[in-house]
């Protein structure tokens, strides 16, 4: 029983070693976030203490309730409209055998390959023109867009797992293609919409290049931005401010891994994994 | 066919119709301005390709794009090994295995930005976790960011922290569809531990291995955020990524030399994923 | 809607890929009767399916047209091909196709509900067939919960909710046990016969086809080999692939040569020869069919009778089957008794003029 | 079909989102203390001449403040018709026809131009001819020193950088043995704007600069490379300076360590003292403020910052905008921008009132050090330049360049922007 004994000792270092690589930048953002000073450890002096927290939520000049609240509501459309989106065509790719089906899939995901920074040119000048800058749409379509082909992958992978067969009865039973969407299979793969969304979110509520570049100020900026550009008059960086707001804002998105983790990782990896 | 395609259609106008607006068109209208002169104090006018020319002479323009692809091969090779060895890990039978994966997950899931700056913190010359450590341990001190190579480094461990959970899931995915039967099979005919993981665990693995990398390589060619926020591209521009480059023309107002660097970023991200098209059975495996 | 009679004119359909063209069904005319209970028989890929789903309006054809009743449905030449919520059609799938987010009441109020109907009809409406087909008490249950037998009521009775003028049944006994298979085929024929709707009930089992239809289609390469009511197919079948396909064991095809001598046509086949009624030409390769049941095992030796060796026997309980040689030929016999025959036993056998098929070297009847 | 409905109107109202006119505007940015001055400031105006103003709130970072003037003003908006823009930015806005002239309006109303510092004025705020800005309050580098370290040990204050570097690494080493972390100098050596500034100090107390006398570009030459070695060694060879000085090193971070106590010598800017003096600074009381030393060759010189007030070309309510422009700038105005935030106002005559001088003790040192202001260069691809400055001269004080080399690499850089943009 040599084998299982290495096996047990890898098994034990990795999860230990995993742990710690993981966790630590966790803990130490969180450790920062309440104490009085950065430097405390150095200093060896610096004590426990909500003021953080209290002063980035209640300074209104720092704006970040607002950023919370624009990014909440810029990730959750765009998820929203990039997962209707993503159903129709999904539906359609996985029902219908058209010519240049393949083609258009591999297209959408290749889409998904641009470096940002290419599009994020003509972006701006659309967005200028249109007057839009510094707007929740300029962000909204671009994120929209950006999520369409993982949605678009992810939702298919799903779809697929439904057998035609159910298509044909409700066609039989007097059911429009739109009926047979609504009421068959976006109730079926709920799951799969669900965790679509829920990873378009996160995918929308991380973006930085796009909301650095299409917004001016908190009527529509996001959390990284705000987090990125927090700093006080002079450019120092005010890390407990940082710590907090970091910590908040990384609050929904562990809470969603922590209790979505396994329709996170089935949405990612096309259903594959048990 | 054409009534298949015709019923398709309206359920996949919004999408052909979002992405084209908001992806491929500003890619082409990218395009467009890099063939012109757009500085604000500039007239506006029509310079062919002379931005491109231009950028053959531009040194700095090499040098983002020297460090652009060692950051990519280093970081990409790293965290393939890394993720490779994560994947194994959490593909085992164990209690809270589930919140193992959910641990293993959170650095890729929250914003890179707030990832970059904790790591900024840690690495701070004078108060930073890891000089505190060192010190504690050798005595000694490290200027993190001060010099390329360290700033390199940084870099690299930040981003080796924030996407190996990423390659993680995918090869996660690769592990979990080979049969168990095939290594009771190998125990049987007398495959020891490692034996079994180099001639059925990777042979098996490899075409998702290939997506993986691919993903990671063009995902790591367009490096911004955490470059943005860690090292700024410092020091001495040492750590400037291509992207970041072609940020700081737009920043300064000259669009179309910015766009022209964003093409070519674009045009090395084309070119990288046709190698791997054209070499690794990709299609194969993502369908 | 009432119930119609179904008409099918020069029905083709082919299927393309970039490899090739098939051709799935060739040319088929059909007629059935309202209230007919009319099977398809085929195996599997012989293109029933597609027929099927012609008819439900889920596949559009390349050729022909269709009548429900007085109404033309499909028809190429017209352009026209209405959809299936058009029809009226319901279907009951191999699988069931049962909506797993549904429970059983709003699985059979599906096509009432995409209808429109009011709430109170609806409830009227499922309750009534559900007590027909005795799932009143599973109205509540998840199709997951439920067993085979269960499953094939609910679809059945999701078909029959909305009173469809044609009722299409594609295979739905594929997915139970022997057992449960008999049964449901006896409920289905009475149902069927109950409700009068005509019915088109697709099939690769000829003891189905032989039991419930009224009449059959015998469907291979997608054209249709004979029409008409069981006892007509299987005492004339019109080719060989009919002979072969309907009844078990299947019936033993010889070759044979006829010859002429004292005035009496024989057939030859090796050195045995035996004794048909009908004329036919001279010295011409034919094939005999003879069903194992029609093969009579003789004590005394009767004028015609010959001596087979046995190879094998089957022991069935209640009948066994020994499998003999004629030249290089196989034959099986069919005994109603289980006898104690042994391997290398030697058997005197007589097979009656009247008993025997002829088909010609193409396969098709000779009558 | 009804919920498709109901997006479309959903979206329908986020597109409508869009900014109503307003009757003038005026983007300010800043930190929190600096928008509640303006806050106040444009309360107050808007009561005594009833003139409705609405007030755009900028964010902190430079940069981005630049981002979103350019924006509308590249659309040609009407909106902000004022703003404040940074002394570097003013080439660039200038040249780019964004900022009306105001010399009409100054002519017509007799606005008394001599009331400012003439050397920001002519050098900054007029642009080939035209008067189009003017400073609503100027920066320059100042050396903070502690006054109680500096008289524990009987050394002078220093007057030239030998002098600094010998005095510093004295005590520096005398401190030491109290404080790990006590440093000699700090100064701003991080890549961004402020090194450059901090350059531009060094090299012109050397005798050096940016263009020789006939305005070509005369970056190589051995003043300016003494200059930058002398900046080099502070860090690497007599270690006065902190290792992360060309890493982090930004104000901020070099106000911290100052008033933390960790330092003996500050370069920064005059909104310093302000904060050293608050109640809780531990150096409240203890430090004075100076002069920056001058090489031997060279005499001393202060990097010239603030931010200066314009009016948007496109702006459709330019002679109400005139208004604001004329109240902000008066002098009770840029009395109470002195007072309450501490920061250096535009106009010269403030600087003669008596409760002003008792507030601020130093202000005597900041009007001397005015008068040896260095300004940035004036061309609209300022900022392109800055930032070859920025990762040259930080390549060089993180040693990772000789100073030769990296200021050849960063003139044949300048020279090539200069050819692309001229």
């Amino acid at each position: 029983m040599r084998e299982e004994a290495i096996k047990r000792f890898l098994l034990v270092t990795g999860v230990i070693w995993l742990l710690i690589f993981s966790l630590i930048p966790f803990l130490w953002m969180v450790i920062i976030s309440f104490s009085s000073s950065p430097d405390f450890l150095v200093r060896g002096e610096g004590s426990f203490t909500l003021k953080n927290y209290i002063d980035i939520i209640t300074i209104k000049t720092l704006h970040f309730p607002d950023y919370l609240k624009n990014s909440g509501i810029i990730a959750g459309l765009s998820a929203l409209f990039a997962t209707i989106i993503g159903a129709f065509a999904g539906y359609a790719v996985s029902r219908f055998r058209f010519r240049g089906r393949l083609p258009l899939i591999m297209c959408v995901l290749g889409l998904s390959m641009f470096p940002q920074i290419s599009m994020v040119g003509y972006l701006y000048r659309m967005m200028s023109m249109l007057g839009w800058i510094n707007t929740y749409p300029a962000l909204i379509l671009p994120y929209t867009a950006w999520g369409l082909p993982l949605a678009l992958w992810m939702l298919l992978s799903y779809f697929s797992q439904i057998p035609q067969e159910i298509d044909r009865a409700a066609l039989v039973d007097g059911a429009s293609r739109l009926q047979i969407l609504r009421k068959i299979i976006l109730p079926l793969a709920l799951p799969g919409l669900v965790s679509t969304y829920l990873l378009l979110f996160i995918f929308s509520f991380n973006e930085f290049l796009f909301a650095l570049m299409l917004t001016t100020d908190h009527h529509a900026r996001t959390v990284p931005v705000g987090i990125a550009l927090f700093q006080g008059l002079h450019g120092e960086l005010p890390w407990g401010y940082i710590m907090a707001a970091s910590t908040i804002s990384s609050l929904p998105v562990v809470l969603i891994v922590l209790f979505f983790q396994r329709y996170i990782i089935q949405g990612l990896t096309g259903g594959a994994v048990k | 066919m054409s009534r298949e395609f015709r019923t398709a259609l309206p359920f996949l106008l919004p999408l052909v119709f979002v992405v084209s607006v908001f992806m491929l068109f500003p890619v082409i209208g990218t395009f467009w301005m890099s063939l012109w002169q757009d500085v604000s104090f500039l007239p506006r006018k029509f310079v062919g390709l002379s931005h491109y020319l231009r950028l053959f002479r531009d040194t700095g323009f090499w040098q983002s794009a020297a460090f652009t692809l060692l950051f990519t091969f280093v970081s990409v090779a790293v965290e393939t090994m890394l993720g490779l060895f994560m994947a194994l890990l959490v593909n085992e039978q164990f209690r809270f295995r589930g919140l193992m994966r959910a641990v293993m997950l959170l650095p890729w899931a929250i914003p890179s930005v707030i990832g970059a700056r904790i790591w900024q913190l840690i690495y701070r010359y004078d108060y930073g976790l890891a000089n505190y450590v060192l010190q504690k341990i050798s005595g000694k001190v490290v200027n993190w960011l001060g010099s390329s190579t360290g700033a390199f480094l940084s870099l690299i461990i930040a981003d080796v922290w924030r996407t190996t959970p990423f390659v993680a899931i995918i090869l996660l995915a690769g592990l979990q569809v080979i049969p168990d039967e095939i290594y009771r099979q190998a125990k049987v005919d007398g495959a020891t531990l490692f034996q079994r993981f180099f001639r059925i665990t990777l042979p098996l693995l490899k075409p998702i291995l290939i997506v993986a990398v691919l993903f990671r390589t063009i995902d790591a060619l367009r490096v911004f955020d955490i470059i943005y926020v860690i090292t700024g591209g410092g020091p001495g521009g040492a750590t400037t990524s291509l992207s970041l480059y072609g940020y700081k023309y737009f920043l300064l107002g000259d669009f179309g030399y910015g766009s022209a660097i964003s093409i070519s970023l674009f045009l090395l991200a084309l070119f990288i994923a046709l190698l791997y098209i054209k070499t690794g059975r990709f299609k194969e495996a993502v369908l | 809607m009432r119930t119609c009679s179904l008409k099918i004119r020069n029905l083709t359909k082919r299927f393309r890929s970039i490899y090739r063209e098939v051709t799935a069904l060739k040319d088929i005319n059909l007629e059935v009767e309202e209230g007919e209970f009319f099977v398809i028989l085929g195996p599997s890929g012989c293109g029933k399916s597609t027929f099927l789903n012609i008819l439900a309006g889920l596949e559009k054809p390349d050729k022909g047209k269709v009548w429900f009743g007085n109404r033309l449905v499909v028809s190429v030449e017209d352009g026209l091909f209405l959809s299936p919520r058009e029809r009226n059609v319901a279907m009951v799938f191999q699988s069931y196709a049962l909506y797993p987010h549904m429970n059983v009441f709003e699985n059979i109020a599906f096509p009432l509900r995409v209808a429109g109907l009011p709430g109170e009809e609806i409830e009227v409406r499922v309750n009534r067939v559900a007590g027909m087909l005795d799932i009143a008490e599973l109205l509540h249950s998840r199709p997951r919960e439920l067993s085979g037998g269960q499953r094939q009521r609910v679809a059945i009775a999701r078909a029959l909710v909305r009173n469809p003028s044609v009722f299409l049944l594609d295979e739905p006994l594929s997915n139970l046990d022997a057992q449960l298979r008999q049964k449901m085929r006896a409920e289905l024929k009475a149902l069927q016969r109950e409700l009068r709707v005509t019915t088109l009930y697709v099939t690769h089992d000829q003891v189905e086809a032989m039991t419930l239809g009224d009449r059959i289609a015998i469907l291979k390469d997608g054209e249709v080999q004979q029409v008409g009511n069981p006892l007509e197919i299987y005492h004339n079948p019109s080719n060989i692939f009919v002979a072969g396909f309907i009844g078990t064991p299947p019936m033993n095809l010889l070759k044979a040569r006829a010859i002429m001598e004292h005035g009496s046509c024989f057939l030859k086949i090796g050195d045995i020869k035996i004794k048909i009624k009908a004329e036919v030409v001279k010295g011409k390769e034919i094939i005999m069919g003879i069903r194992p049941e029609d093969i009579e095992v003789v004590k005394e030796p009767v004028t015609g009778s010959f001596e087979v060796r046995i190879t094998l026997v089957e022991h069935l309980g209640t009948e066994s089957i020994l499998h003999t040689n004629i030249g290089k030929n196989r034959l099986l016999i069919k005994l109603k008794e289980d006898v104690d025959y042994r391997e290398g036993d030697r058997v005197r056998i007589l097979i009656r003029p009247e008993k025997i098929h002829l088909f010609d070297e193409n396969g098709k009847s000779l009558r | 079909m009804h919920r498709f409905v109901f997006f479309s109107i959903f979206f329908g109202l986020i597109f409508l989102n869009c900014e109503k006119g307003h009757l003038l505007t005026i983007a300010v940015g800043g930190a929190p203390n600096e928008l509640d001055y303006w806050e106040k400031l444009i309360r107050e105006f808007e009561e005594r001449t009833g003139i409705k103003v609405k007030l755009i709130r900028q964010p902190t970072d430079t940069d981005q403040r630049r981002q979103s003037l350019i924006i509308p003003l590249k659309a040609k908006k009407p909106d902000p018709d004022v703003f404040l823009m940074d002394i570097a930015w003013l080439g660039g806005f200038a040249a780019s026809g964004w900022l009306q002239a105001l010399d009409d309006y100054v002519k017509r109303d007799t606005f008394d131009l001599t009331k400012f510092f003439k050397p920001v004025v002519t050098s900054v705020d007029i642009y080939e001819g035209a008067l189009v800005a003017l400073p609503v309050y100027i920066d320059c580098g100042l050396l903070y020193y502690r006054k109680d370290l500096l008289e524990k040990y009987g050394c002078p204050v220093p007057r030239t950088w030998e002098e600094l570097l010998q005095v510093a690494t004295l005590i520096q080493k005398k401190e030491r043995t109290r404080n790990p972390r006590f440093y000699g100098f700090v100064w701003q050596g991080a890549q961004y704007e402020g090194l450059v500034c901090n350059f531009l100090e060094f090299i012109t107390s050397a005798g050096g600069g940016l263009f020789d006398s006939l305005g070509n570009i005369n970056l190589c030459s051995k003043t300016n490379i003494h200059a930058l070695t002398f900046m080099k060694d502070l860090i690497h060879k007599y270690k006065i300076s902190p290792p992360n000085t060309y890493t982090e090193m930004k104000e901020e971070e070099v106000r911290i360590s100052f008033q933390n106590g960790d330092a003996l010598f500050e370069r920064n800017w005059p909104y310093a003292w302000k904060l050293h003096e608050s109640n809780d600074s531990p150096v409240k009381g203890k430090i004075g403020v100076t002069l920056l030393p001058a090489f031997k060759t060279g005499k001393t010189a202060s990097a010239l910052g603030g931010w200066h007030i314009g009016i948007s070309a496109y702006s459709d309510n330019k002679e109400q905008a005139w208004q604001l422009v004329k109240f902000i700038l008066s002098y009770e105005s840029q009395k109470r921008l002195a007072i309450d935030l501490g920061w250096n106002p535009g106009r010269e005559d403030v600087y003669e009132d008596p409760e002003l001088k008792h507030n601020l003790p130093h202000i005597n040192v900041l009007k001397e050090s005015f008068n040896h202001a260095v300004a940035r260069p004036n061309v609209p691809y300022y900022t392109r330049l800055s930032q070859i400055l920025q990762i040259y001269v930080n390549a060089a004080i993180s040693g990772r360049m000789g100073p030769e080399e990296a200021l050849k690499k960063a003139e044949e850089k300048m020279r090539e922007i200069i050819h692309t943009y001229e």
